[in-house]
């Protein structure tokens, strides 16, 4: 949902890949014709770099970064969650799940406890520790997210990069498959990602599994779509028409020059897909096709859950939305941020 | 979608009429120059399932069809005691299977015939005669709960049927004949599904069909267009707009009682209770069924009147014995209804006065015993009976129903989790399943889940309507084999005697206490809300609230 | 004809980006030159030497934010001098297409690929001269058929991309002379054309120069475009003139070592054959800041100590010819 | 133009034969096979047995497949397990609902955004502009449903503006011409239908055009940014053109181009944000009843709307292609 077109084309950077290959040579003299291949092709992409953006293009990206408000902020919002995240149970004071203070708080009549020195953020409506459960919550929350995008990810890579690399490498039986596959992945995203993710999660039945792979589904049209473009861009480079006239196999072309240089705007992607993931887990959550467990702590399940008090307690919805929304709102930024940095056009 | 060309013809009267309502929106109750009065919209849970009342089984379509069909007996309005309704009396015979019913006179149908006691036999021989996919238990779920099966049983696995016959004697005397008494009766003969329709009616669905397949059944038109049915109560039925999920009905002035306070009533589905609340808030309705306890004081702070029904439901956590051996452990069950703190669950979830169960039916109901065991809350105790029966360690399955309140079942969500919380505390490991309502119930039913919530709204005043709802004969939703738990409830259900039935009912909560195949968890009494300017009906512990009563305020 | 009455006299132009927390940039840094009615001048330099930013300064076309311009260029219009780097935004507009008008490198992109050449071309008309629709058509035809295009009524209705790189640059020069400006600037007119248009469109320039007495400014790193067409000639390095003076001297006598670095880098085909040619080392980034000495040192085959003791003042060598070197050549080249 | 037509009306066809067999797949795939999704859990082998046979189960697969695409061809979606009336039915009823609420949210977004993003890219780096990235990049992250919760809880019930469900308010009277509400009263005259129905857009369209509102906004920003940079619009300003006509003529005209592709597809994902707002405003639309198909797992619904949102979306897409191939005339020459 996030995508626009222009990150479709973002170029990689041509320069940090080819160097490494050069090195493993002259052992026999075959291996030592491949090598000598390799060099001269070292040697187009050293004068690549030279004549152009002199440093590469991801350490320019990263000085950029670097200043940029954007991404500093994304940066800390993501490092905090990450750190409330991976050190969650150290953090969070008390159990998540035990209703502690189950006398305490009467939702039959509205009577709920906000904040106070033993529970920062307050109870919940069952008596558990708020600042336990969102912390707890974030732990949940990384794991959907990251589930869900390395499924996309992985699919979507595995789909992308066979078509694009057939495109690219593959003559005409390539461009048939490159077709056919895009055919499907175009269908795929003729369907907006969070029906398609209802129609998994209905079609598997309700749990954090179903909607770490239903959000992940729905990601597989994006990154294929995202790594194909990039492959296909980066084909048309001339490194790689270099390397196909020095003879170079074409699978080692497409595994270790294309790929990699195609991987930018497909890594970006995975920052902006880990936002996407968040607000669709929350929204399977909400349409009841998340964790039936509701004790375990998710801020999805948990605003979801806690929407019926949002005139009598808000708090309980608002500490989960807030989270969800400046969790994402990091995630989005450091991607959008990186987007913008490693994209020439937006350079300025 | 549906236009009668009249209404064409009055639009331009009716735009009018509409401006005029805009502009006093704030005072609805106020009538306008053109006589119209403006409908009074209640908000259901959900829509209705058909416009003929027999073909279902659900809350929803009974509050419409109470409204528009009426049945040989009621209940008293307000309680639980059974009246008469068509018939002005009745009387049984001595070994209860000969009931005489005395219709009332001068009762017309909406559309103009007069009810006759031909007319009620047309009715009750009807449904006897029913076949093909109506006897389908989908179709015809209330028929087969109080009569059995039908003149023909095209299906095996359906029991006998119990009627036998209809005869109008006179013109208002009908006598149906059963096989055999029952505690069921009378009260059966109160039961929604089997509100009359006129003569003309029913000769006019006499060949509607039911096409289609088990589970995909398309239902014949007369039970979705307006147009068709008529009953005798003290509206009709105007409109189902479907897209709109509303139900519109109008005043019957012809009614024989007293006619309806609102000149039109709008049934309207909103699933979810928070938009309920927050439409009676906007004034967008008037009032709404399933109010959750937590909104009852809000409410009534900002001006809402929202009366409490008395008790009478039961809320449970079934144990199903096939599924999971250690739950045919006794030693099991007892320290799971130990382990749970149902207090807590009645005083922090339930609406005020809600009291926890002691057995399977509220205290309101004659048959209810002081002396059953009880369970109290203790952990300790709770965890030496799992320890004592080897099933310190035990893992189970435990679902719950989503996006659904019941009258007795506020929030299903939290109960589960309060519940499976206590669960967990004793050492119990809970897998956590959750179903939407209608997927549910089948699941339940079938015995797919080994530990779940579910409960009962009486249906009429006899005990028999709940614990032999559950414990008459062997079940999937229960998994337990007692037969002779079995036998001691088809006597106690088959003895015409009043007091000896109820002696005989005492004893059996006793014995099911002991057998314990569930823990009744509360009972508790639902609420039902009115905006301010209404005088709304009397509330009924039944849920079965006739809205002719309610009326604008003046 | 030589003696053209100045029309645009720039003083001192300079053009500063950044400030406020970055760095500073001084793009153009004290230039002045004039432009003479019936005149070409030729504006030469590298790319970032500043010759496109002073033509976009001149033309009012550089953002409004985080740019400084200073100096003065007083234009003669009818209604008197005007200096066009104090007008109102407002009333640069009507300057713009109508007095002062300019010609850009890419035709593709200076197009908008979305709209007819017609309404392109009338738009200005419909603008500047207030023709109504079918006057303007007419006038339009007459436009595209004046700077060379066959068939113009059918090219009015085309869009850029059916049309050839000579003829876009074509259109784009009917609508700079739409409006018969007394100063047009052309920008690298030629750089994105094949070499036989290219002569073809420095033709037309030159026609349209003399036959409409416009003053052009023309911007351009190719010598040979400046040797065909200019009359005079101001060679800009990192953003300060560094040698001023009419075609004749310029060619005869170089100055400056930067210019002699340019006219060696040129092919010739007069030059004996089998010498080679003689490239500028470096690039145009490695310079110093002229406050600090000449900008162009450390790319000098002459450098010495007094290049880096502050600015080298701009010296006039008579004959119009000025230079900015402290150690200029003399007579070399003969 | 017609042959253009033709041919993005038949390069669908493989794209349609392609989803068939993605849905027919996935009918395939449901657990234990079609006849189990369409059965309640405790249906009898024999009505399996039935059921499978009436869906043709037993033929070969080809043969089902040619079956399924023909029964689609039909309209026939089957029957809603919940209703019990045929799938199509039921969205053709309830379609005018959604569709209110789709173009509600859409000319909000659409009328908001373009403006919105045009001025952030004009001021860039300014308050608007950061107001205006960092509001969409909110309302990216915000839940639809949760932003739909709060407008309902502050607009309806706090401040009491706006009503908090429904399409119109209960017992309005009007003449139903169609479902179209709106429509008809503009038709019939009864502008208090009108007014009611509009007060009832009002929430859910804000909530369902916040993500598309958002993304109008970037894409905007991003486009005319682009376009700000590109050459053409210089050679508008350089013809002095007034600002409202280079605005319009030359920025807003090129920005449009991928905007309207993203309006495209933003269009299609609003029936699958309709599912959220509506189910939060009960209001009567295909969304509340996709809703309640995702609770019942009414599977001939979801797959049903699965069918009509993917045709939807190639209608839509080949709407764009139109609308794009009218602004860009390089698309129409291919």
């Amino acid at each position: 949902m996030t995508t626009t077109p222009s990150s479709q084309n973002l170029p990689g950077d041509p320069g940090t890949a080819v160097p490494a290959e050069a090195g493993g040579d002259g052992r026999t003299p075959l291996l030592g014709r491949r090598a000598a291949k390799v060099d001269r092709l070292a040697e187009l992409m050293g004068e690549r770099a030279d004549d152009g953006h002199g440093a590469g293009v991801w350490r320019t990206a990263f000085r950029r970064l670097r200043r940029s408000p954007m991404a500093i902020s994304g940066a800390v919002i993501v490092a905090l969650f990450l750190l409330v995240a991976l050190f969650a149970p150290l953090i969070a004071p008390y159990s998540a799940t035990s209703q502690a203070w189950g006398n305490e708080v009467f939702p039959n009549q509205n009577v709920f406890v906000g904040p106070r020195a033993e529970n920062w953020l307050g109870l919940d409506n069952l008596g558990r520790d708020q600042f336990s459960r969102m912390v707890v919550g974030a732990r949940q929350t990384l794991l959907v997210g990251v589930v869900a995008t390395l499924v996309g990810f992985c699919a979507g890579a595995l789909l992308g990069g066979s078509a694009g690399a057939a495109a690219v490498l593959g003559g005409r039986r390539g461009a048939w498959y490159d077709n056919a596959v895009m055919r499907v992945i175009d269908m795929m995203l003729a369907l907006p990602t969070l029906l398609l993710a209802v129609t998994v999660a209905a079609l598997v039945g309700p749990s954090l599994t179903t909607v770490m792979l239903a959000v992940g589904i729905a990601q597989v049209p994006i990154f294929a779509r995202l790594l194909r473009g990039a492959m296909i861009s980066q084909g048309s480079r001339d490194y790689v028409l270099a390397a196909r006239a020095l003879g170079v196999r074409k699978r080692r072309i497409a595994l270790a020059h294309i790929l990699p240089n195609s991987l930018g705007p497909v890594i970006v992607q995975s920052t902006l897909t880990l936002a996407t993931a968040i607000i669709d887990a929350a929204a399977l959550s909400y349409l009841g096709l998340g964790n039936p467990d509701p004790s375990f702590p998710e801020w999805g399940t948990m605003l979801a859950d806690a929407q019926r008090f949002l005139s009598s307690a808000p708090q309980l919805a608002v500490y989960p939305a807030l989270a969800i929304i400046v969790t994402a709102l990091g995630f989005t930024l450091l991607g959008e941020a990186m987007r913008e940095a490693l994209d020439p056009k937006l350079r300025k | 979608m549906f236009t009668k060309p009249s209404r064409k013809l009055l639009a331009p009267l009716a735009a009018a009429a509409s401006l005029t309502l805009l502009a006093t929106a704030c005072a609805e109750s106020e009538r306008d120059e053109g006589g119209q009065e403006a409908p009074f919209v209640f908000g259901s849970a959900g829509d209705i399932k058909s416009l003929d009342p027999f073909l279902a089984n659900d809350g929803e379509t009974f509050r419409y069809s109470r409204q528009v069909f009426q049945t040989l007996l009621e209940h008293e309005s307000g309680g639980s005691e059974i009246v008469g309704g068509l018939a002005e009396d009745w009387e049984q015979s001595e070994d209860g299977t000969v009931w005489t019913f005395h219709l009332r006179d001068g009762v017309v149908f909406h559309d103009g015939d007069e009810l006759d006691a031909e007319a009620v036999c047309a009715n009750f021989d009807r449904w006897h005669n029913l076949s093909g996919p109506w006897q389908s238990s989908n179709n015809s779920y209330y028929w087969q709960a109080i009569f059995g099966g039908f003149a023909e049983n095209e299906d095996e696995a359906l029991p006998e049927s119990r009627y036998v016959s209809c005869e109008a004697t006179d013109e208002l005397t009908a006598v149906i004949t059963i096989t055999e008494y029952s505690s069921i009766f009378p009260g059966g003969f109160s039961l929604a599904a089997f509100g009359i329709m006129s003569p003309s009616t029913l000769e006019a669905i006499a060949d509607a069909e039911i096409t289609g397949e088990e589970g995909n059944y398309s239902l014949p038109d007369y039970t979705r267009t307006p147009g068709t049915v008529a009953g005798t109560g003290p509206f009709t039925v105007e409109e189902w707009n479907r897209d709109q999920a509303e139900v519109t009905l109008k005043r019957f002035d012809d009614y024989w009682g007293d006619t309806a306070g609102f000149e039109t009533m709008i049934l309207r589905a909103i699933p979810d209770e928070n938009a309920r609340r927050q439409a009676l808030e906007a004034g967008d309705i008037h009032g709404y069924d399933l109010v959750a306890p937590a909104d009852v004081e809000p409410l009534v702070e900002a001006g809402f009147q929202v009366p409490t029904r008395d008790v009478f439901n039961v809320l449970y956590l079934a144990y199903q014995q096939e599924t999971n051996e250690a739950l045919a452990e006794l030693e099991v069950r007892q320290a799971l209804a130990h382990a749970v703190d149902r207090q807590r669950i009645v005083d922090t979830i339930l609406p005020e006065g809600g009291e926890v169960a002691t057995q399977f039916h509220p205290d309101t109901l004659d048959g209810w015993s002081p002396d059953v065991t009880t369970y109290e809350y203790d952990p300790e105790r709770a965890e030496e009976l799992l320890e004592e029966a080897g099933h310190a360690d035990l893992t189970i399955d435990f679902c719950y129903p989503t996006e659904v309140t019941r009258p007795y079942m506020p929030a299903p969500r939290d109960i589960f989790d309060v519940i499976s919380a206590d669960l967990e505390a004793v050492g119990v490991t809970v897998e956590a399943k959750s179903y939407e309502w209608t997927e549910y119930i089948g699941r339940t039913d079938s015995g797919e889940c080994s530990l779940y919530l579910l409960g009962w709204t009486g249906d009429y005043n006899d005990a028999y309507n709940f614990i032999g709802t559950w414990f008459a004969v062997q079940n999937d939703a229960w998994g337990m084999d007692e037969p002779e738990l079995f036998d001691a409830m088809a006597e106690a259900s088959s003895n015409p005697d009043q007091e000896e039935r109820i002696a005989a009912y005492q004893e059996l909560n006793e014995q099911i206490m002991e057998i314990l195949p569930g823990l009744p968890i509360s009972s508790s009494p639902p609420s039902i809300a009115f905006a301010a300017n209404v005088e709304p009906p009397a509330v009924s512990p039944l849920t079965q609230e006739n809205f002719a009563e309610g009326s604008w305020k003046e | 004809m030589s003696n053209g009455t100045p029309l645009l006299a720039v003083e001192e132009l300079s053009v500063v980006f950044g400030g406020r927390g970055s760095d500073e940039v001084r793009a153009v840094d004290g230039v002045s030159f004039t432009l003479n009615e019936g005149k070409v001048t030729g504006l030469v330099g590298e790319s970032g030497c500043g010759k496109s930013v002073t033509s976009l300064a001149l033309m009012g076309l550089l953002p409004s934010r985080g740019v400084r311009i200073g100096g003065s260029a007083v234009m003669r219009l009818p209604e008197g001098e005007t200096d066009l780097l104090r007008l109102p935004a407002r009333r640069m507009r009507d300057l713009r297409g109508s007095q002062l008008a300019m010609i850009f490198q890419d035709p593709l992109s200076s197009l908008n690929p979305v709209v007819p050449i017609g309404v392109q071309v009338t738009e200005i008309l419909r603008r500047h001269r207030r023709m109504g629709g079918s006057a303007a058509a007419k006038e339009a035809a007459v436009l595209l058929d004046r700077v060379g295009i066959p068939d113009p009524t059918r090219r009015l209705r085309e869009y850029p991309h059916q049309l050839s790189g000579g003829m876009r640059q074509r259109a784009l020069i009917a609508m700079a002379v739409a409006c018969r400006p007394r100063v047009m600037i052309a920008d690298e007119p030629t750089t994105a054309l094949d070499v036989t248009i290219q002569a073809q469109i420095l033709e037309l320039l030159k026609e349209l120069v003399t036959e409409e007495g416009t003053a052009l400014l023309m911007i351009t790193h190719d010598l040979g475009v400046v040797a065909g067409l200019c009359d005079d000639i101001n060679v800009l390095y990192a953003g300060r003139a560094v040698e001023s003076a009419p075609r004749g001297p310029l060619f005869a006598e170089p100055a400056h070592p930067y210019t002699i670095g340019l006219l060696g880098s040129v092919p010739r085909l007069d030059a004996p054959r089998g010498e080679p040619l003689t490239p500028i080392r470096g690039s145009v980034n490695d310079n110093i800041a002229w406050t600090d000495g000449c900008a162009f040192a450390p790319r000098c085959d002459r450098y010495a100590a007094e290049c880096l003791e502050g600015p080298p003042p701009l010296v006039p060598a008579g004959d119009g010819h000025t230079h900015r070197c402290v150690d200029p050549a003399e007579e070399e080249t003969e | 133009m017609l042959r253009f037509l033709v041919r993005r009306t038949l390069q669908l066809i493989p794209t349609l034969g392609g989803l068939s067999i993605l849905l027919f797949v996935w009918l395939q795939r449901l657990p234990g096979g079609p006849e189990y999704a369409l059965l309640p859990d405790d249906a009898t082998p024999e009505q399996r047995e039935q059921m499978r046979r009436s869906l043709g189960l037993e033929e070969p697969i080809a043969v089902q497949y040619l079956t399924f695409l023909r029964r689609i061809l039909q309209g026939d979606l089957g029957t809603s397990l919940q209703t019990g009336r045929p799938v199509l039915e039921e969205f053709l009823t309830r379609f005018p609902a959604t569709f209110e609420l789709s173009v509600t949210a859409m000319a909000i977004a659409v009328s908001v955004g373009l403006p919105l993003g045009y001025l952030a890219a004009r001021r860039r780096g300014g308050v608007l502009d950061f107001a205006a990235v960092g509001g969409s990049l909110l309302g990216i992250c915000t839940p639809v449903f949760f932003l739909a919760f709060v407008l309902k809880v502050v607009f309806s019930e706090g401040l009491g503006l706006f009503p908090s469900a429904f399409r119109l308010s209960p017992g309005l009277s009007r003449t139903e011409l169609s479902g179209f509400v709106v429509l008809d009263g503009l038709r019939t005259g009864e502008l208090d239908v009108v007014w009611d129905a509009l007060l009832h857009l009002a929430l859910p369209g804000v909530a369902l055009a916040s993500i598309p509102l958002a993304v109008i906004v970037r894409m905007t920003r991003a486009s005319v940014l682009e376009v700000l940079d590109e050459d053409y619009v210089r050679t508008a300003d350089a013809k002095g053109l007034h600002r409202s006509t280079v605005r319009t003529r030359h920025v807003m005209r090129n920005a449009m181009l991928p905007v309207v592709t993203s309006i495209g597809l933003l269009t299609g994902s609003l029936f699958a944000g309709a599912v959220l707002t509506e189910s939060v405003f009960a209001f009567p639309g295909i969304g509340s009843f996709v809703y309640v198909a995702t609770q019942t797992r009414d599977y001939p619904v979801l797959t049903g709307f699965i069918l009509v949102i993917a045709a939807m979306y190639v209608l839509i897409n080949l709407l764009v292609d139109i609308s794009y191939s009218l602004l860009d005339p390089r698309v129409r020459a291919q």
